[in-house]
């Protein structure tokens, strides 16, 4: 018997948020446990899915396709190459270790801690949804419900001005969705057009149009996306999110749920689009280096502790959209793994700095001091993932950068100079909170905050093991990466730039 | 009248000369709705209006909704309308100056224009066909026909529209109904609210008009047990009107004053 | 099969740092121990390597193991894996060996301090990244151990950070070597984007095939990384205040070890540098600015570990300046290194054991006349100051020597130009080297009664009798029969011993520089013997005195063109992006509300005014509809 | 006789019947007004009927008359409403929706 694994794996947080809603609000502990467990529970079944990857196969693996609503020929329909499967992979290990680290982040929220529970379950089983789905339709469906949890999770959940935060990250995000929409529904109409009414991507993806179509209809995807991931000029909705959000929630939006930006730019900008991703390549390497080098400029300027690390995301996210663009099954790759490393270093950032913000109960840098005296090991994860997020070499997310600046630098020279750059601002992004937060003298008001509990060491520990181990080994996850990456773009007719001197 | 309508409605010519004699009238009591001030005024002139189509409808061969229009517009509906200007006061008459800067004018050239260019459209347009008349259609009679299409294509419709009319009528209930909001005061605890006030002038309470007295015209004010005339016995109507008389006059002047040394 | 020993000179370390660092306080009692033992035992297998080594043919030495596959992307194959050749073999005994010893002087010197489990993990990280950095087989392996010891030096120089401005001094650390690596990542994605491969072997081969303006690209973005990484200009500056970190650090990393890393990288990439003189000009350029300018910084520092560090630098400018004139003088960089390594690390040690006695005072002007409370303590730094300033038979003079030998010879102007530098070097180098030596250990006694000057105990001078040793023999031991050179020829593969004709004999220049040399002691004998030392500087000094005391206004210059304009840059930046960019994402929301409040005006709450409204509405539909069907 | 003759009938008394609405402040006389508009658009359905030789245009005006008749059931009964608290007909006085 064939088991239906991607459905399997997405329907598990599902049911488990349905089961959720049957506890009583009181049952808080039952809640989080039962919470935890059915996150666990979906990693297995993940993980059990990526044993069973064919990591050479470049089609899709896991096909599921089943009549969703046929007089508009909708399929829910999905399916995973390897880019999707290491995301959906960032996913399921991200959302336990969100849970088990943010124990009691729940608490004073404007619901019960339930609910809050069943947001993030629900959140779950549609980012295995958005990219796993093979019908457009079936991505915008989850593409823009996904923001429904969201929403409550940071305006029910959050800090300081969350309900403002939450109505313009909605908003933002609508309408970027609604620019996608209007393109989805011209790809759909042209499909008609041309045998048959379908929003199956394959399909879609041979439609012949004319350039001018495909400029625009690639802006309508392309924005949407832009906004999500965020890229420079679209991104202000985030540090005001990600300050708002609890750390978890901040984890799984920047962690996640911004990836679907640029796993969409990947799925769906450069497959539906092939000659207008051309086209518009310069003016995205543009934003894309404007987006690394002005987010990690801004980073350096920020007072605040959550700010800081969202303003380093919107850098990060440069780094990710340049790789896309740029090509070469180096920077496609790097993008990839740019993608899944970005996960657990913002996580790890998010999570500690969260802890740090919760003991301290401010997120103002300039309150903390001398917290390595007072909490080693806190200060210790916080530094190393700081140093994930810089990009030290021996970590993870320096093979990612790496390979995103040099594959892009074969096609793109100067913008990967300048992208380059980034890594001295990164260096200051991180040393400047690490300085005066952990270094110093304890400043009054930290003498008694308290260390990491077991707990907190057993969320954290997962997260730098795998930034160190993967930082040395990364060839798990490139192998499965690298033959997607490859098919992308020579789906495009891109071949790698070939060396001007020949030698081995 | 109907069977002369319905006698006229089989010729060209006598359904012409119909027209032209009613559809000018009818036009001029609709615009008379506009211009006259008392509210009665105008539903006399509505209810005309609407004989006028009735007999239209009867003239082009729609008997049973002539009939109905008859029946249940002139009858029932402003009938209806007249027992609403009964309760909120049949005299009320309304000022014609407008109130809102402006309106008035933008209404006049709106309609002009929204009229003007109908008409306009109706005179360019092409039917498509001539007129085809309805004997066929009435061939089983005109209620026959109607019966036939309400209970087959349109029963549908027909159902939910009762049910529309149900909830109306409902809902007219609820609206009316009022919530009372204070202990029903009984008639008991009037009485004795009557005789506490310490002034046994309203002890009594009012008397109906023209009671102890010399006169039992209604414009005429009843006379309290003290002998002082009682002006909110007289209907506000007359009151309105102007037609009271001064009540002072009625006063009785030989009055002993027995009861206020109690 | 020697060959798969090769991972564990890293591996030990790194294990022993891993343990040491997760462990935590239960390690305090044995983690000393742990961490040099593990440091022992890399040298142990460093040294059984090399005699293995020299029982090969020259041609046979070189070793690689090759770990696993580590990063496999398309036409970007890198895999982790070591090569161990004559190079690296020299660095491998320097940093182990070296380090060992500094280990060891470090049980004792940190016995007070509560982290020193904490100091000894780092040093372990160090060990093994610095090995790392030799002993990678491609440039992207070497650029992890390149950020490796970056990182540990962080660690060490911030190991104090409770103290603000040891804490900024790690930060600048830090990221002036960041300049550094931007120049490594770019050279890195150049070589690969012109070569495809990111190798020592492979560059190497494909380096005659390549344009000389590619290699000449490369090489200028090398040599950006060897400055930023070994203090040269114009990224010198954070090495002085490096100095923050503990002695015995100062000692491993920003002398013997670390900062020479850059002298390393340009002699690996020897094959890219020949081919490219432009690159290779700007090398020797780089070395002689800095080799002045350490050497002038050097004159006026009154903090003793200070001064050390200029002279640091101002040797690294050697170094580099010799391993920029080509073939012959990479093997006088690294011997030049490797001598250095020992005398500067010893003198470190020893300006550390003279601290350890003085209550951690490091104002030369404080100390004075501590010749008879620290007998080996003078002895052992004398040994190296008579290295450092070039006496014979001292390793300085034999290494240096040659260095400036080889700069006169380099041709031209540009060796006329080149060897006074240098000389002037060996002349500012004797006066500053002395003046340190007759500030502290001389004349009379100059601290508080506070302190009680005594010598180290005997885990901290054995340390430096060794490295004493290593001072006074080294510089013979390599040059006996050419020893160094030929053992690198493999590597650097130097022609013929000078292309151009010798501008002057051997002996002449040996007496020349003795000569610069007896003149710089003279100066400083004169300035400081025979005058009275006062125990606070002067201040009323000339001008460019002055400007020497404040590091020729390095600080000065990097915040007046980077610092501040990037503050304000970063200033402007938020503000308009709260001003402008998010701004307008406001300004869309505030125009949306505002058209509401305007348009909400309409609103009279008069059914009437919305009726006409309507009747307004269906009057224009149906002049829409009018006009349409005309 | 042209049938468009009832059109232009109906289109007259329409506009007559929309002027009313916005012009007369009694509410009474408003849904008067309505009812007049209804009609009218009765009288169109009926002519179309003839025109078109079915009857399902009667139908549909059968249906107006008893949407119309709900219409003014509820619409007297908040005309009564209104009147209790206000004790006024005038839908000038019915203006709390006002900014």
């Amino acid at each position: 018997m064939t088991i239906s694994w991607i459905s399997l794996t997405a329907i598990l947080p599902l049911i488990g948020a349905i089961l959720l809603s049957t506890l009583p609000k009181s049952a808080e502990l039952r809640a989080k446990q039962f919470a935890f467990g059915i996150t666990l529970l979906t990693a297995a079944s993940a993980i059990a899915m990526a044993v069973q990857f064919q990591r050479d196969n470049t089609d899709l693996q896991f096909v599921e396709v089943h009549s969703w609503i046929p007089s508009f020929g909708i399929n829910y329909a999905v399916g995973i190459d390897g880019i999707a499967l290491v995301l959906i992979l960032m996913s399921v290990i991200l959302a336990p270790i969100v849970i088990l680290a943010g124990w009691n982040e729940a608490q004073g929220g404007r619901w019960s801690v339930k609910t809050f529970y069943i947001l993030i379950l629900v959140l779950e089983t549609m980012m295995i949804g958005v990219f796993s789905a093979t019908d457009v339709f079936l991505f915008y469906v989850i593409f823009e419900a996904m923001l429904v949890p969201v929403y409550f999770l940071i305006g029910g959940y959050g800090t300081g001005a969350r309900s403002a935060a939450a109505v313009k990250f909605l908003l933002y995000s609508l309408f970027g969705g609604l620019l996608m929409l209007a393109s989805i529904i011209a790809l759909y109409v042209m499909s008609g057009a041309q045998g048959g009414h379908t929003f199956d991507l394959a399909k879609l993806a041979n439609l012949e149009m004319s350039s001018t179509t495909q400029n625009f209809l690639f802006l309508g995807f392309f924005i949407a996306f832009a906004i999500k991931a965020p890229l420079w000029p679209f991104h202000t909705w985030l540090p005001d999110a990600a300050a708002s959000a609890t750390p978890g929630t901040s984890v799984l939006l920047l962690g996640v749920l911004d990836k679907v930006g640029t796993f969409g730019m990947i799925r769906y900008c450069l497959t539906l689009f092939p000659e207008a991703s051309k086209t518009f390549t310069p003016v995205i390497i543009v934003l894309a280096v404007i987006s690394i080098i002005y987010g990690a400029i801004l980073a350096i300027g920020q007072k605040d502790l959550k700010r800081l690390i969202a303003f380093t995301s919107i850098s990060h996210f440069g780094f990710i959209t340049m790789g896309i663009f740029a090509m070469t099954s180096q920077s496609q790759s790097g993008a990839t793994l740019y993608m899944f490393n970005h996960g657990f270093s913002t996580a790890a950032l998010f999570i500690v700095g969260g802890w740090m913000i919760a003991r301290r109960g401010s997120s103002t840098i300039a309150d903390f001091g001398g917290l390595q005296r007072v909490t080693p090991v806190m200060a210790w994860c916080f530094f190393l993932a700081g140093m994930s997020s810089l990009a030290l070499p021996g970590l993870s997310s320096f093979v990612s950068e790496f390979l995103v600046l040099v594959g892009t630098y074969t096609r793109y020279p100067v913008a990967a100079i300048i992208a380059t750059v980034g890594i001295i601002l990164a260096a200051l992004y991180i040393l400047i909170p690490v300085q005066r937060a952990l270094h110093g003298p304890t400043t009054p008001g930290n003498e008694n905050l308290t260390d990491l509990n077991l707990r907190e060491k057993l969320a954290i520990a997962p997260v730098l093991a795998a930034i160190i181990a993967l930082g040395f080994y990364p060839s798990p996850l490139l192998n499965v990466i690298n033959p997607a990456a490859v098919h992308v773009n020579s789906q495009l007719g891109f071949t790698d730039p070939v060396p001007t001197v020949e030698g081995k | 009248m109907i069977n002369y309508a319905l006698a006229l409605g089989q010729t060209a010519k006598p359904e012409a000369v119909l027209f032209y004699i009613l559809a000018p009238l009818a036009v001029a009591a609709a615009i008379g709705m506009l211009v006259v001030k008392k509210a009665v005024h105008s539903a006399i002139l509505l209810a005309w209006v609407m004989v006028t189509l009735a007999i239209f409808y009867i003239a082009q061969d729609a008997a049973f909704l002539g009939i109905v229009q008859i029946v249940v517009y002139t009858g029932a509906v402003m009938m209806l309308f007249l027992f609403i200007l009964m309760l909120v006061g049949v005299d009320s008459s309304e000022s014609l100056t407008e109130t809102i800067k402006g309106l008035r004018w933008i209404a006049i050239t709106a309609s002009v224009g929204f009229g003007g260019l109908l008409i306009s459209l109706l005179g360019r347009a092409t039917l498509g066909r001539t007129s085809v008349g309805l004997v066929d259609a009435n061939a089983n009679g005109n209620v026959e026909g109607l019966a036939q299409l309400i209970f087959s294509n349109y029963v549908w419709p027909f159902e939910v529209i009762s049910a529309l009319l149900i909830t109306a009528a409902v809902g007219a209930m609820v609206l009316a109904h009022h919530e009372r909001t204070v202990k029903r005061v009984t008639q008991r605890e009037q009485s004795q609210a009557r005789f506490r006030s310490g002034s046994l002038a309203a002890a009594a309470g009012l008397p109906g008009p023209g009671v102890f007295a010399l006169h039992n015209a209604v414009d005429v004010p009843a006379l309290l047990p003290d002998g002082t005339p009682a002006a909110a016995s007289i209907s506000a109507t007359l009151k309105a009107r102007g037609d009271m008389l001064d009540s002072a006059q009625y006063q009785l002047d030989n009055n002993d004053n027995v009861e206020e040394d109690k | 099969m020697t060959s798969n020993l090769i991972v564990y000179l890293i591996a030990i370390p790194l294990f022993s740092s891993a343990v040491l660092l997760l462990t935590g306080r239960k390690a305090n009692k044995w983690g000393h121990l742990l961490g040099t033992l593990a440091s022992a035992s890399s040298f142990g297998v460093g040294a059984y390597l090399f005699t293995q080594m020299l029982a090969q043919p020259a041609e046979e030495r070189a070793m690689t193991q090759k770990l696993f596959s580590w990063i496999n992307v398309g036409s970007f194959n890198v895999d982790a894996s070591l090569l161990l050749d004559q190079l690296s073999i020299c660095f491998v005994l320097l940093i182990t060996g070296v380090g060992t010893l500094i280990h060891i002087y470090s049980i004792s010197y940190m016995s007070h301090d509560l982290d020193r489990r904490r100091f000894f993990a780092y040093l372990n990280l160090f060990i093994a990244a610095m090995l790392l950095l030799v002993l990678g087989n491609s440039y992207l392996n070497l650029y992890v151990g390149w950020e490796g010891v970056g990182l540990a030096s962080y660690l060490l120089i911030g190991f104090w950070n409770q103290k603000p401005t040891y804490a900024t001094a790690a930060k600048k650390a830090f990221v002036m070597n960041r300049v550094g690596d931007l120049g490594l990542s770019l050279a890195i994605m150049i070589a690969f984007a012109s070569m495809g491969t990111v190798s020592f072997d492979g560059i190497k081969e494909a380096a005659p095939q390549t344009s000389t303006a590619t290699l000449t690209a490369i090489g200028i973005m090398l040599l950006i990384a060897a400055a930023g990484k070994s203090a040269q200009f114009p990224l010198q500056a954070w090495l002085g205040d490096a100095m923050a970190g503990p002695t015995p650090v100062s000692a491993l990393i920003h002398a013997a070890t670390m900062v020479t890393a850059g002298v390393y990288l340009i002699t690996r990439s020897n094959f890219i540098f020949d081919a490219a003189p432009t690159a290779q000009l700007l090398v020797v350029i780089v070395g002689a600015i800095t080799l002045l300018f350490g050497a002038v910084v050097g004159t006026a520092k009154d903090d003793i570990k200070k001064a050390l560090a200029a002279s640091t630098m101002s040797q690294i400018g050697y170094m580099i300046l010799g391993a920029g004139l080509g073939p012959v003088g990479y093997a006088f960089a690294i011997m030049h290194l490797l001598t250095h390594g020992f005398f500067k690390a010893g003198m470190f040690l020893g300006a550390g054991s003279v601290m350890h006695g003085m209550n951690d005072e490091v104002n030369m002007r404080k100390y004075g006349a501590l010749r008879k409370f620290m007998p080996i303590t003078f002895i052992t730094f004398g040994l190296g100051y008579l290295a450092i300033i070039g006496v014979p038979p001292f390793a300085g003079f034999y290494s240096k020597d040659m260095i400036i030998e080889t700069a006169l010879n380099a041709g031209g102007i540009k060796g006329i130009l080149l060897g006074s530098a240098a000389l002037f070097g060996a002349a500012l180098t004797a006066f500053y080297m002395t003046r340190v030596i007759i500030l502290t250990f001389t004349g009379t006694k100059r601290w508080d009664d506070e302190a009680h000057p005594h010598e180290s105990p005997i885990l901290m001078w054995l340390p430096m009798a060794v490295l004493a040793i290593g001072s006074v023999a080294s510089g013979y031991l390599f040059t006996r029969g050419d020893a160094l050179v030929h053992w690198l020829e493999p590597i650097v593969a130097p022609g013929e011993h000078g292309e151009h004709a010798e501008l002057l004999p051997p002996i002449v220049v040996s007496a020349l520089a003795l000569t610069m040399v007896l003149i710089g002691i003279s100066i400083a004998v004169m300035m400081y013997v025979r005058r009275p030392v006062a125990d606070v500087a002067p201040e009323d000094v000339s001008a460019l005195t002055r400007i020497v005391r404040q590091d020729l206004l390095q600080d000065a210059a990097n915040e007046a063109i980077f610092m501040r304009p990037g503050q304000s840059l970063t200033k402007t930046l938020v503000s308009i992006d709260e001003k402008v960019i998010d701004g307008a994402v406001r300004g869309v929301g505030a125009m949306a509300l505002g058209s509401g409040s305007e348009l909400r005006k309409t609103q009279t709450g008069y059914v009437r005014s919305y009726s006409a409204l309507i009747l307004v509405g269906a009057a224009a539909i149906v002049l829409g509809i009018w006009v349409i069907t005309q | 006789m042209n049938s468009a003759n009832y059109l232009y009938l109906s289109a007259l008394l329409f506009t007559i019947g929309a002027v009313g609405v916005v012009i007369r402040r009694n509410a009474i006389v408003v849904f008067m007004c309505v009812e007049l508009m209804l009609n009218a658009a009765n009288l169109t359905f009926v002519t179309f009927s003839r025109i078109n030789g079915n009857l399902d245009g009667q139908i549909v005006a059968f249906f107006t008359m008893v949407v119309a008749a709900c219409e003014v059931v509820v619409g007297l009964a908040i005309i009564v409403t209104i009147y209790r608290s206000r004790r006024s007909a005038s839908v000038d006085d019915a203006n709390l929706l006002k900014r």
